[in-house]
C-alpha cells in the first residue's frame, strides 16, 4: 500500500514505542500523538499494553490538576516516553527551541524552550523528532541550548535522549559515547544523502539497513482507527494527512 | 473581596509597572482585559505566563505596554510565530527572562506556599539556567553524592489576570478544572477577573461547583467581558477563532499592520 | 491501571511494612479496610496522616499493625485522647515522628513534584524539628540575612490508602473538593481505594464530575465496601457515629476492653 | 444580663478582634469561632469589615485547595488573627501540645502539634486560649515546645503570640520584653488568684481594670444571630453553651 510522508513517520515512531509503558505527549505533536495512539491500540488488551496522556485538548488528556501536573508526573516517573524537537539538534543531542544567532538577541526568534529543560532529564526515553533534514537544522552546535543532550556525573539525569526521527533516516543516540548513530535510511534516500545535509558528526555501521515502511494492516488501522482519534486534538491536521482514507 | 467593576476601570486599576501572570492560550486568556489595557496605555508591564503566552503577549508587546516578559514559549500555535514579540526580542527592545514550563509553576507554588525558593530537578547545563542569574544552584543536602540542585525564587504577582465563565454575587469564581488558574490566583496578591456572566446562587454551595470555584479570598476585581477571550477560545463554550488569529499573525508581521489590525478590533465594548 | 478486586483482597496486596498515607478524620478514612487490614494481621506498616489521624491509627496501633506513626496529631476529636495510640507512645512500643500538619503537606507536595525536599518557614526552635533529626536547617540562600530555613525530605508513600463515594469502570475515582487526597495519590507510588458504588459513565467526560476526580492513573486497586467510613462520617453522605466512637474509646481505654470491641467490630463484610 | 462562662470569653475575644481584617480558625474551636462570628457580624457592612475563615465543617469554609491551603494562605500573610491553645503554655509564650514528661515515652501524651509550629510563625496575631488556669497549664518550663513564643534575630517571624485568654484573666505578651503583662482579670477573681494559679512570672501593672462583660446587646446577638451559625459546625456545643437562649 502507498503511503505519505507523514504517515510513514508516524509508523516508524510507533515501532519505537513498542517498549514503551506509559507515552507523554506535549502540545501540537501530531505525528507523535498520532504514533502513540497507534502503538497504544496495537497493544490493547496486553496487560503490559500501552497507556497514553496527551494535554492539548480533551482526548486522552487524564489530567484535572492543572499545567503542572504533566511535569510533576514526569518528576515521579510516571512516564517513560516523551518527544521532543528543536529548531537546531547538535550531536550531542542538545536541542535549541529559542532561536538562532546570539542570544538574547537572536537573528530569529523562536518561541522558546517550553517543557525541554526539565523533561529531557527526567524522561527515561525521549524521542527527538524533527522532519526536516538539513544543515540549518543538524548543526555542529546548538546556538542555545534550551536542553543538553548528555550531563555530567552526579547531575540527576534518569532520562535523555533515545533517537532522532527525520524525514530520512533513524538514529539512535548512545548516551555514553555522546554520539548519534545511523540507525537505518527511509527507503528512496541514501546514507550519503544523510551525510551531505547533517552538520554535526555521527557513527555509520558497516550496513545501515532501509526503515521498515508500515505493513498494510497498520496503514489501514492508521487510517479508520486512528484518524478520528486524532482528529479529536488535531482536526487540520487529519484533514490534510489522512485525505487517503476517505 | 471582590469589588464588581466595569472592564475599563477594572483596567485602571492595573497601574503601569505591574507585575501581571496571565495564563496559556488553551485556557481562560483574557483577551477583552489586555484590549483595555490597551486602550488605557498601560506602559512598563512584567508580563509572566503561566507558563506559555500567545496572543495576548503578542498584542501587549506590539501596543509597547511591556518591558519585561517570563515564560517557557510565546507561540500563535499553528498560525506560526508571534510577531511582535519575535521582533521585539530581536531587537532587544523588551527584557526576555526564557524560562521553562514547570520552573514557572514551580515558581509560582512557592510563592502559593509563602516559601522563599523551591527545587526543580533538569535545568542544569541548559542556557535557560546560564542566562538566569536570579535562579541558584547548590549542593542538594539530602544528595549522599552531593549533586547539584537548582533553587527557584518565588515569583508573586501583582496581578492574577483571568477570563472564566462564571462568577457569582459573592464574587467566587468557577474555574472547572483549569487549576492552574488556581495556583496562579494563590501565587498573586490578587486576581482580576473578566467573565461572562455572573450567576446569584453561590458556587460554593454546591459540592458540584464548589470543587471547580476559586473562592472570593482571592478574587479583588470582577468585570463582564462577553467573548472576553476573543480571539481565542473558552473551553466548552466558545471555540477559537482561527481565521482571526491568522489574519492577525499576518498584519502584525510590521507594526503599521499591527496597528491598524488593532485599531480595528481593540474597540470599547 | 486499576484492578477491581475485594476488599480483602485488596488488603492482602498491602504488604507488612508498607509506607501508607491516610486521610484525616473529616476526610474519606477507609475504616473498612483498616478492619480489613487487621484481619489479615499485617505487620509493621509506617503510617503516615496527612496530617491529623484519629481511629484509623488508634485501632492499626491496638491491633499491633504499626511500627512507625508519623502525624501532626492523633485525636478522637469530642471522645476524648485516642487510647492505644497514648498508651503505645507512653510505653514506647511504636517510634512516633511527631510532626505539624504544613510539614507533611510539604513532603507530600515534595513527592508530588518528584524533587527531594521542599522548604518550609516556621519549625526554628521547636521540638518538633528538635527531634527530626531528618529535617535539615541551611541559610537561605535568597535571604540577604542569611537567615535560616529548614528543608523537609520528601515523602514517597508505596500507598495512598483512601475510601470515596464513587468510581467509574475506567478506575477514576471520584474526590470532590477533598483536594489533599489528589496529593495523597500524586505523592504516593500507588493509590488504593474502597469506594460505595462503581458507575458506569466515565467521570473525566463530564467536565463538572472531572473537576473533582482523581485519574485512573494514580490508581492501583478499588474495591466496593459499603459504609466504609464506619464509624467515621463521608461528607455528604453519612455522618460520623459519634454513640460508636464514643463506646470506641471507652472500651479502648484497655487493651482487653480493646479486643473486645475489635471482635465485635472487624467482621469480614 | 447574666451569662455564663463561655458567653463571657467568646465576648471577650470578640474585644480582641476588633482590629483584626481576616480571622482564620482551625479545627475543634467553638469559643474562638463564635467570637469571630461575632465579630464580623459587629462589623458587618463596612468596608474594612472582619472576615471568616473556619476549617471543619462547610460552615464559613471557603476552602477549595485541600488541607494545605489553610497553610498555604498563612504563608501568603492573607490572615492576620490565628487561635492557640496548650496543654503547658510558659512565660516565654512557648506552647506545648504534645504531652507531659520526658519526649518521647511520656508520661502523659496528648494528640500532637497540629499546626502550630508554622502558625505561630507566621500568623501575626496570635490569641491563646486555654479557660483551665492553673499551674499544672501555665508552667515556668513546657515539657515539649510544640511551637516557640519567641525567635533569634534572623529567624522569618512575622507572626506570634498577642495575647492569652483563660477563665481568670486576660493577658498581653511584650514580644521585645518575651513576658506576658496581666491586662485584666475578670469580674469575681482577683490578682492574687491569677498569681497563685501560675506557675510562669508575669509583669502586673499598678492598677488592673476588670475584664468588661459583654453588653446586653452584644449577648443578645450572640444568643440569636451567631448561635445558629456556630451550630452548622459546633451543634454539641450550642446546645450546651446557649441553652439560656431557648
Amino acid at each position: 500500500m502507498n503511503c505519505n510522508q507523514e504517515e510513514f513517520l508516524i509508523c516508524t515512531i510507533a515501532t519505537l514505542l513498542e517498549s514503551s509503558q506509559h507515552v507523554a505527549v506535549g502540545m501540537a505533536s501530531p505525528v507523535p500523538g498520532s504514533a502513540a495512539l497507534l502503538a497504544r491500540e496495537e497493544t490493547k488488551g496486553r496487560i503490559d499494553g500501552l497507556r497514553l496522556s496527551m494535554i492539548g485538548g480533551d482526548a486522552n488528556n487524564p489530567f484535572t490538576d492543572g499545567g503542572r501536573e504533566l511535569f510533576d508526573c514526569s518528576g515521579q516517573g510516571r512516564f517513560d516516553t516523551f518527544f521532543l524537537g528543536g529548531v537546531q539538534i547538535d550531536g550531542q543531542a542538545n536541542i535549541n527551541l529559542v532561536g538562532t544567532g546570539e542570544y538574547p538577541a537572536m537573528e530569529r526568534r523562536f518561541p522558546g524552550s517550553f517543557g525541554s529543560a526539565y523533561m529531557y532529564f527526567v524522561v527515561p526515553k525521549v524521542i527527538l523528532f524533527r522532519p526536516e533534514h538539513t544543515r540549518r537544522v543538524f548543526v555542529p552546535e546548538v546556538d542555545f541550548i534550551s536542553a543538553p543532550g548528555t550531563s555530567e556525573e552526579g547531575v540527576y539525569r534518569p532520562g535523555g535522549p533515545h533517537a532522532l526521527v527525520t524525514e530520512l533516516c533513524l538514529m539512535i543516540f548512545d548516551r555514553k559515547r555522546k554520539r548519534f548513530q545511523l540507525a537505518s535510511v527511509h527507503p528512496g534516500h541514501s546514507v550519503e544523502e544523510v551525510l551531505d545535509n547533517t552538520g554535526f558528526e555521527f557513527d555509520i555501521p558497516e550496513t545501515v539497513p532501509e526503515t521498515l515502511g508500515p505493513t498494510d494492516h497498520r496503514l489501514e488501522l492508521l487510517r479508520t482507527q486512528i484518524s478520528p482519534k486524532i482528529a479529536k486534538t488535531y482536526p487540520e491536521f487529519v484533514a490534510r494527512v489522512f485525505e487517503t482514507a476517505d | 473581596m471582590a469589588i464588581f467593576t466595569t472592564l475599563d476601570d477594572l483596567a485602571q486599576e492595573i497601574k503601569d509597572g505591574t507585575l501581571i501572570v496571565l495564563p496559556p492560550d488553551y485556557s481562560n486568556v483574557p483577551i477583552a482585559a489586555v484590549f483595555a489595557l490597551i486602550r488605557r496605555r498601560v506602559k512598563g508591564l512584567h508580563l509572566l505566563f503561566a507558563p506559555i503566552g500567545g496572543i495576548a503577549g503578542d498584542l501587549l508587546i506590539g501596543a509597547g505596554c511591556v518591558k519585561t516578559l517570563e515564560a517557557a514559549a510565546i507561540t500563535m500555535g499553528e498560525a506560526g510565530l508571534a510577531p511582535r514579540f519575535s521582533e521585539a526580542v530581536q531587537t532587544n527592545s523588551i527584557k526576555i527572562k526564557d524560562s521553562t514550563c514547570p520552573a514557572i509553576h514551580t515558581a509560582l507554588q512557592a510563592s502559593e506556599k509563602g516559601v522563599p525558593f523551591m527545587p526543580l530537578r533538569g535545568l542544569i547545563g541548559s542556557d535557560v539556567l546560564n542566562n538566569r542569574p536570579d535562579w541558584q544552584v547548590i549542593t542538594d543536602p539530602f544528595d549522599e553524592n552531593h549533586g547539584p540542585i537548582v533553587l527557584l525564587p518565588a515569583i508573586q504577582p501583582d496581578i492574577a489576570l483571568i477570563h472564566t465563565r462564571l462568577a457569582d454575587r459573592e464574587g467566587n469564581v468557577w474555574i472547572g478544572k483549569r487549576r492552574e488558574l488556581v495556583t496562579m490566583a494563590h501565587a498573586a496578591k490578587t486576581t482580576f477577573v473578566t467573565v461572562e456572566e455572573i450567576q446569584e446562587e453561590n458556587l460554593l454551595e454546591d459540592e458540584r461547583t464548589a470543587t471547580g470555584t476559586l473562592p472570593d479570598m482571592y478574587i479583588g476585581a470582577i468585570a463582564r467581558a462577553k467573548k472576553g477571550c476573543w480571539p481565542l477560545g473558552l473551553a466548552g463554550h466558545y471555540v477559537p477563532d482561527g481565521k482571526a488569529i491568522t489574519e492577525y499573525v499576518e498584519a502584525a508581521k510590521t507594526q503599521a499592520g499591527f496597528e491598524e489590525w488593532l485599531e480595528a478590533h481593540s474597540v470599547p465594548q
